[in-house]
């Protein structure tokens, strides 16, 4: 394993360190929990949002904790559901009388941490909502799992509600501008390398140098199917493709589209992609409004992209483009 | 708190040998979980009970309930993934079971049973899973409902007929846990795996089992 | 090779394709050149900042055209730099009045390039006036070769001369401020992993298992040692004890302090290296004032990251902060 | 255009076998570049006289001079790298170095000195390098002198000793490109790699010699 890391539990904390450190005036760590949070938190005036997931996803969800986005990310260790306890405190501690939002990607861990703080925090008077994400459309059949996980597409959710937050919706309508982002948001991803969890220290699977996986999960899960490496513009077009037929896109739609890095590939390789992906929609008659070339939500080291594409109308646009001020900036 | 030979010790015996159980076979139950799992079973498990153990003569045991339900808090506290909330849950429904039942000495198989079908309810909720998924209920049913039958036939109460009850536990478990491998898993980590977790046993349904034996096994030198 | 490619030789056009497909409103591509431009410049009012470099390296330079930042970037193939006509291309079209300012990082080729560019600007009377970058610490003994090569340092550079010609200031005034910055950044580098040129195919050099190239250049070449891998926290102290001894920093010093992945390497892992080297400056007394946690001038894929230090002063940090609008955003 | 018995044609007949070993050659040169630098100097050299055998016709040809400057542009507008400004100002000077001299019958072998020096001396300027740093200025400088030499020996001018000139050069710049091996790179990328630059030839001046060779084993059947 060459992974920049001192001893590997340490992995997670340490990164949160780091995280604080670069970001003093705006955020606070609290290292009981894995919680990053607002330094400003809660807000009187405004429902709070909360996300958590397993750690490993970066910039999902730690370092999306600012104005217009999260109030606080509360992570678990690499790829594992925090401690429902963990996202209980952390609900606590950003508490507004104008509710709490709780974001949640759909894995049963993740599901169910996140019920039980609900429920802990309804029995102190928290007026707390759930809302689950589910854009992967690389898994087919969900008679056989807890239906379809939440990926990239999570980002649009954040940003959404975020942004209504921000302008003071409540609660229900909070929820509601999520439940329809989610609703409008497909995402297919593939891996071209594993991802190392710095614990297990070798890759969590295997991936011979001439094959890809196609709809990777964003833990190295499975997907539609294992296949020879091709050119890229073969590759893409399959992911698009099966974005595209899933909801399904239409010619007319104005659309928001996603080139998400999974962590291995540099963004010269992702903006190719999104080429590629753009000609195929405009071919389709689907207009990119807004586009998003960068890493969102990625898995370790893998080297991989995915693809999100969400339908637009005019009250996503607008909220799409507010302004938010998160970690992830580059000057 | 209550002396070595009441049926509250015996209640602290299980959870203690089941906590015991789960720190001892980490790595075990870890190399289970790679199999068609992400591998952090034991890990999670681990971590969870290690707690326990240390926090053992700090927990309130004013009756068996409250008892369980700081082990349940301890779980889920510090246990993530799938792990923590479902044994947390477990735990905190057991704990509910018995909370008509203040007195440690009065507790019986029929509170064990109770305990038992309360945590594999908890589970099934909490986990939206049932028999046939292939999870650890796969091997907590039937176990439960071996140890219910063997109760039914009545005894005499004493010590010979709790370690025979403990014994019925551990055999029927193990033979659950076995059934699980031609098994597909439908909830979890696994399922994603889809055909790929056919042939190995589920993880958790051999915790059950694993923890099962010991606790027969040792159940005559209990203190 | 896994990667997200089509014909190597189309690597760099179809990258810059899909960059001018993303920001349709702000940038424009003149694919003859391999030219990125700001769509509203030359600005008459404003001295025009150019930047080459060969590609591989992004978001280097490409995608930091923008208001507040580049007028126009021209990047030659991967890892080589462009024919002197395409800078020459590139300074004409985004000729001021007030003047061009060259930026160019000091490798022989790229040298070579813009001087060659200036020469033939200033015969058609375009104020042009080139500058060398160099804040890269870990060539040491500068006899045997062009000097110290420049490196993510530029990225402040770039910054801070984009944010006084937006203010107006002249090509002099300009100038002095990128020649001032550069002679207070310094930056080193490491590899964990080789990078793989597209055209090439394979690795650019072989490094094992449980090697690191210690103050690796951003083409792969070598630096000062290569070692055995060690844990984060020791490899980070010597990257920053090789940057702080060199101009040297000292205590009570304000600083900013740059954590640059060099492509390959999760923002995860960028965040713990920061957290490293951020209390390793403060136990040194030495403030930091302003953090950058990303890629800011890449490798292709390698694994790896570089620090630079910036030593500030109010000037700069005022410079630093001015607002800029580049393709390299998150929402 | 000049007949093809004219000095001017000589002067042609050399920028295209130049240009036709860079095509010919790339494999060999990009390889010989990969030992100790990026591998890249044979797709450079190959690209930019790619064009250069592509274009041929449409060149002005007023003068010798104007000539070379039109080979020079092509070379500087396509060609990346090092290679491009330096082999771009290389035939810039050369053009210089016969400005004033209009009539490609004219041209002599005293010019070609003069072009060749010139040349070498543009290198030096663009590339700020020297003959001893391990480049192709350790061919072409010791090539020339040998040339010059060669001249100043004299000769009846004619075909025979022309081709002797021809070998003259072809066989010195072998020697000098062979004399780069031990030598330590002190300039462009493989610079950097310090003394793992020994053991192999420049590829430059393996460049220069190749291109040599192929223009005196030519040169009688020249058109
Ligand atoms: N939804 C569920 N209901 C009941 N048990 C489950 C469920 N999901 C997983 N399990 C049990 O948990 C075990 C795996 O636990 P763990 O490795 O901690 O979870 P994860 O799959 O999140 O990595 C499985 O072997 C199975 O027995
Ligand atoms: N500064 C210089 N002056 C003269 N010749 C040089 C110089 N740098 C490199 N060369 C020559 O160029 C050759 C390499 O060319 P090329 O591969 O195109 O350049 P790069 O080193 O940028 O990849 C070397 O073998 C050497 O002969
Ligand atoms: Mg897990
Ligand atoms: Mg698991
Ligand atoms: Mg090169
Ligand atoms: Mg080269």
């Amino acid at each position: 394993m060459k992974k920049f890391v001192n001893d590997p539990k340490d992995f997670v904390a340490e990164m949160l360190e780091g995280l604080a450190l670069a970001n003093p005036d705006t955020l606070r760590y609290v290292p009981e929990y894995n919680l990053i949070m607002r330094a400003d938190a809660p807000q009187e005036a405004k429902v709070s949002i909360v996300q958590g997931s397993g750690s490993g996803h970066e910039p999902a969800h730690v370092m999306s904790v600012g104005k217009g986005m999260l109030d606080a990310a509360c992570p678990g260790d690499v790829f594992a559901a925090p401690p429902a306890d963990f996202v209980y405190e952390t609900v606590k501690r950003v508490a507004s009388p104008k509710g709490v939002l709780l974001l949640v990607n759909n894995y049963t861990g993740d599901r169910m941490a996140f019920e039980m703080a609900e429920e802990l925090a309804q029995a102190d008077g928290i007026e707390a909502r759930t809302l689950f994400i589910d854009d992967d459309v690389s898994v087919e059949d969900s008679t056989y799992t807890v239906g379809r996980r939440g990926v990239a597409g999570n980002f649009f959710v954040m940003k959404a509600v975020g942004a209504a937050a921000e302008r003071g919706a409540d609660l229900d309508e909070v929820h509601r501008i999520g439940t329809k982002v989610n609703s409008v948001a497909r995402t297919m991803g593939m891996a071209l390398t594993a991802c190392t969890p710095p614990a297990k220290g070798s890759p969590l699977f295997e991936l011979p140098a001439d094959e890809v996986e196609m709809g990777v999960g964003i833990h190295g899960e499975p997907g539609r199917r294992r296949e020879k490496l091709r050119q890229a513009k073969d590759m893409v077009k399959d992911l698009v493709t099966a974005v595209v037929e899933d909801l399904p896109f239409a010619s007319g739609d104005r659309v928001a589209l996603m080139v998400n890095g999974l962590g291995g590939t540099p963004i010269g390789e992702l903006y190719l992609v999104y080429g590629l992906a753009h000609k195929q929609l405009a071919d389709l008659g689907i207009q990119v409004h807004r586009s998003y070339v960068g890493e969102y939500c990625t898995s370790l080291d893998m080297a991989g992209v995915s693809v999100t594409l969400v339908r637009l109308d005019d009250e996503l646009i607008d909220l799409f483009g507010a302004p938010a001020e998160i970690p992830i900036r580059v000057f | 708190m209550s002396s070595p030979s009441t049926q509250g010790s015996d209640l602290e015996f299980v959870v203690r040998t089941i906590a015991r159980t789960a720190v001892d076979n980490e790595q075990q139950f870890g190399d289970l979980d790679a199999v068609a799992g992400d591998g952090d079973f034991g890990y999670s498990l681990a971590r969870g009970f290690e707690i326990v153990l240390a926090d053992w003569d700090t927990f309130d045991r004013a009756t068996p309930s409250d008892f369980l339900k700081r082990v349940a808090m301890v779980i889920s506290k510090r246990v993530g993934g799938t792990s923590g909330p479902l044994w947390g849950t477990a735990f905190l429904r057991a704990a509910a079971a018995v909370k008509d039942q203040p007195d440690w000495a009065a507790l019986n198989g029929r509170d064990a049973v109770a305990m038992l079908r309360a945590a594999a309810e908890g589970i099934k909720a909490r986990g939206r899973s049932d028999i046939g998924d292939k999870t650890l209920l796969d091997a907590l049913i039937p176990m439960t409902d071996a140890v219910e039958q063997r109760l039914g036939e009545g005894g005499d109460g004493g010590a010979a007929e709790a370690a025979d009850v403990a014994r019925v536990a551990a055999t029927s478990a193990r033979a659950a846990a076995d059934a699980t491998t031609p098994m597909q898993a439908m909830r979890g980590r696994q399922s994603y795996t889809g055909e790929r977790s056919i042939g190995s046993p589920d993880p958790g349904a051999v915790a059950v089992a694993v923890m099962a034996e010991r606790i027969a096994d040792t159940w005559d030198a209990r203190d």
